[in-house]
């Protein structure tokens, strides 16, 4: 393997040079803790500040509503148990969708055993939900709305504004997971009606273990974590300076660099897919064909398995991700993929590349060339793939 | 995660393929799971002469079966049973723990096979009696806590 | 101010470049997310290992007792809840002090308001806790004790092995706040029968936002977090990969210069207490004078008021902290104080000045030097200073 | 957190010290809240001559004490009234929200001297008719969400 080509930025992203070298003196030197009142702590606090009012700029919030957290799935968290124990005297009820990320679905399992009342959605085949489905979901006793804004695995852009302004109409708090859509789409919080919205810095090529929530001002949300005074005594726990900084500058950059992220990464999936369409049969795109992330491609190989094509990619250097059960160590394959209507079958071989800023054309010329390879190597394994040879299907 | 011998009969499986007029076939495993394996087997004088195998699922799922078919080959109808999947692992040097099912698949591959194979004949093979060959031998062996 | 002199060790530390070194190629280069099967992956996961073991190593523990937080407040917030929880059916009291960091005691007083009932232990004039009184609080419906290993303010270290073979005894779970003590005492914690230990990685030369809760095998506990199946399905949300990396390297060292550490911080810290006490009145020296953290000083003078003493030394470029009131923004003086039985008035007058691997003799000198002055011109303003100035107190 | 000006007059507080034989002597505050302030006023044909103070408290106590005293030497008793703490925050270019009950302590102080002034000499000054010396003033308007 003389090369590695990233192609799991979905997952994670590097820290980008810019955003590492303003993190640097925060360990070092300007280390301080922002509670305290010295200088060092108050050089701290200037710090958080600074990052708290680029991730505000970038949303279009105010500073003071945004508060730092160790990553989206607390913000998941945080969102979801703070809102609903909060209000629990105004009802039980939450209204989410079948193909969340597993932090607000394991959170809301959790709460379904603990006396709420989960409504979860269905999506059509290319991972939308029906918004007549939900206004109709809506109760007197639904207190929450959380539904994401885009999917992790499969692209789909909910349509946020409309639900935005149905959660407003019917006084329900709408809560959004946007960490796979932020530094991929304009997000404006008034605009969309967005009550609260986690995200997380590792997706946008800041560091792991930061992310926010947003809590628009006036929310009515518990603290999941209790102790000091942080974020406004909201968060307890130190801050995580460097990673806020980082976060602070990766949120910035994201927003200057907007438009060409997403031209590029688009460009990069619009021939990835056209590549291995003409190239390969018995596969499907999942996802919406228009409201969709730039840079996400998820392909669906019949007769495979998704394991096996990652390992095989990773022995070229080439690192996906999939939704087939056994990547998970779970039982089932990606309840995202279930819930999208594939059989067993070809949810198993499924295949996300995801694209990002530091892809080159020649990285998804080679995935064309070496891809197409591999899927018919597995398929002539495959006993599956006996039925259909010769085109009989 | 896994051991080079894995990988090496990952990426260069022995004895991918089909046998026309087999003398026994077995296929274990289902879609849902995501692992279907089929074997292939050639028998002459209680001797497994040949063996051929298709493996839809994960990487350890085709190694298994790689490996299972270079240890039955050439063995006698009565060795061929005493394959384990605990054999099978160690010759992988070792499985992840959530993939130690795939060995049993394949040890269960093999034996659905020779089932078959005495079926044909009307013998009953001493160790299987008792085989069903359509229950379900995936068992993943997870870890929740 | 043409030097900087950094003694609140206690708040906050800095990174030590040894650490930070090793950190360094998990942001750009080695970034992958640790779930994922790929090349990336898999280097992330195996350093996370690296660092798991590490740390289980410095306490004694196995490699799968040791689960990565957001921070020691997490780890505290995620010991208590969880334990409670999981364990409801067993009782509803649980025993803690009335010292323990805010992380700890707001989590209780949370838990007092949703059905649980919380004994807080006093302490005598030392900060030590009576370990009769925990024996008669102990009633068939504890299910857990949580009490501090060493206190934040006082440095005052609890009897933990004989509170652990009390628990044990008792059959209740038992949790210790190790955050201040970890790195700077030896702990085994099959030693010392600790059922779950909250560590904190800014606190020993790691980066601010990773901790780590010890959970002995066995123990029942619920998840705080919901979502992925990171940590053994127990804590969700991607791993903060470098800040892990960090927080191992971080254990690792302070485990090698365990002896030298505790011989440099608290030489310099009994020069710092003979140089105040020889040279300053009315001022005395909180927490035990034998069982407390080597570098841990705590100072309480009369008549004057610590955020103004905190100030006066910052203009000379010496950070340390108080449990005045007016530092903390709350009403009271720190709750630690007022459990040694301070007077308001004394509270008030609180310094700590915590040392650390960096701290010089000549910046300890300095601080001799200085202090005295600036506590004497505060009590020249103070006008509760006139009435014993000339010695008629 | 401070501004320049406050950390100037905390640093390098103006009129500390105590007046003997003053005619008004103020004292507001608690220990247990962590402020105390004491103000002496000389006074002569109604105008404050002379002022000190002496402060148990934060750098915000002591540096509004300091500007208070300086805001009302020279000035008529009327005028000496006339200080809110307002104008004590302004003067001192802000302080920090949870500060900001330092400077109504300032302004009580001037008053409680201003009123004892008016209890030695037995008159009622314009605007203490309501004036109740002690009383806590020590409201602290802190951000509790
Ligand atoms: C949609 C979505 N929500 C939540 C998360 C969790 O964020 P984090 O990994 O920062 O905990 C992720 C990514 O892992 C995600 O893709
Ligand atoms: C005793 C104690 N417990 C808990 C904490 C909280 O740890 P963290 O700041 O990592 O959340 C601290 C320090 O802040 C502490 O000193």
């Amino acid at each position: 393997m003389n090369q590695r080509i990233y192609l799991d930025y979905s997952a994670t992203t590097p820290v980008k040079q810019e955003v590492l070298n303003e993190m640097l003196p925060y360990f070092t030197e300007k280390f301080g803790n922002p509670s305290s009142i010295h200088s060092f702590g108050r050089e701290a606090k200037q710090a958080v500040d600074v990052a708290r009012d680029r991730i505000a700029k970038a949303i279009g919030a105010k500073q003071e509503e945004i508060f730092f957290t160790g990553g989206g799935s607390e913000a998941d968290n945080w969102a979801i148990k703070g809102i609903v124990y909060a209000n629990k005297e105004k009802g039980n009820h939450i209204i989410t969708t079948k193909i969340e990320h597993h932090a607000v679905l394991h959170t809301c399992e959790y709460l379904e055993k603990n006396g709420f009342e989960v409504t979860y959605l269905d999506v059509d085949q290319y991972g939308m939900i029906d918004i007549d489905q939900l206004k109709n979901a809506i109760t007197d006793k639904t207190i929450l709305i959380t539904l994401m804004f885009a999917n992790n695995e499969i692209g789909t852009i909910q349509p946020i504004k409309e639900i935005g302004a149905l959660a407003k109409e019917r006084k329900v708090y709408f809560h959004t997971d946007a960490v796979q859509a932020f530094g991929n789409v304009n997000i404006n919080v008034n605009d969309l009606n967005i009550d609260m919205m986690s995200i997380s810095a590792h997706k946008i090529y800041g560091p792991k273990g930061v992310g926010a929530l947003y809590i628009r001002k006036g929310v009515k949300i518990n603290a999941l974590l209790h102790g000091g005074a942080q974020e406004r005594r909201r968060r307890a726990g130190t801050e995580n300076l460097p990673g806020i900084v980082g976060f602070g500058k990766a949120a910035e950059l994201a927003m200057q660099n907007l438009d060409t992220h997403i031209t590029h990464t688009a460009s990069l999936r619009d021939r990835l897919v056209k590549g291995i369409l003409d190239k390969v049969d018995f596969v499907k795109v999942n996802g919406h064909p228009i409201h969709r992330l730039p840079g996400n491609v998820n392909f669906a190989f019949e007769f495979i398995e998704g394991e096996s094509l990652l390992l095989s990619l990773d022995m070229l250097g080439i690192s996906g991700s999939s939704g087939s059960a056994c990547t998970s160590g779970s039982l089932d394959p990606s309840h995202v993929l279930m819930a999208i209507g594939l059989t067993h079958e070809i949810a198993h071989g499924s295949l996300r590349l995801s694209i990002g800023d530091f892809t080159k054309e020649e990285d998804i010329d080679y995935v064309i060339n070496e891809l197409p390879k591999i899927v018919d190597r597995l398929r002539q394994m495959s006993p599956l793939y006996e039925k259909v040879k010769g085109g009989q299907k | 995660m896994y051991s080079e011998k894995v990988m090496d009969h990952f990426m260069n499986p022995r004895n991918v393929g089909e046998i026309e007029n087999a003398d026994g076939v077995g296929q274990v495993g289902n879609v849902k799971c995501g692992d279907i394996m089929k074997m292939y087997l050639k028998i002459e004088d209680d001797v497994i002469v040949d063996v051929k195998f298709k493996t839809f699922g994960c990487g350890s799922a085709i190694a298994t079966s790689s490996i299972a078919t270079e240890m039955i080959k050439g063995k006698t109808i009565q060795d061929a049973l005493k394959l384990t999947n605990r054999a099978v692992v160690e010759a992988l040097d070792g499985l992840p723990a959530q993939k130690v099912h795939c060995s049993v698949l394949a040890e269960q591959a093999v034996k659905s096979a020779l089932f078959d194979y005495a079926q044909k004949r009307n013998i009953v093979l001493e160790g299987l009696e008792d085989f069903k060959p359509d229950e379900d031998h995936h068992d993943h062996e997870e870890e929740h806590e």
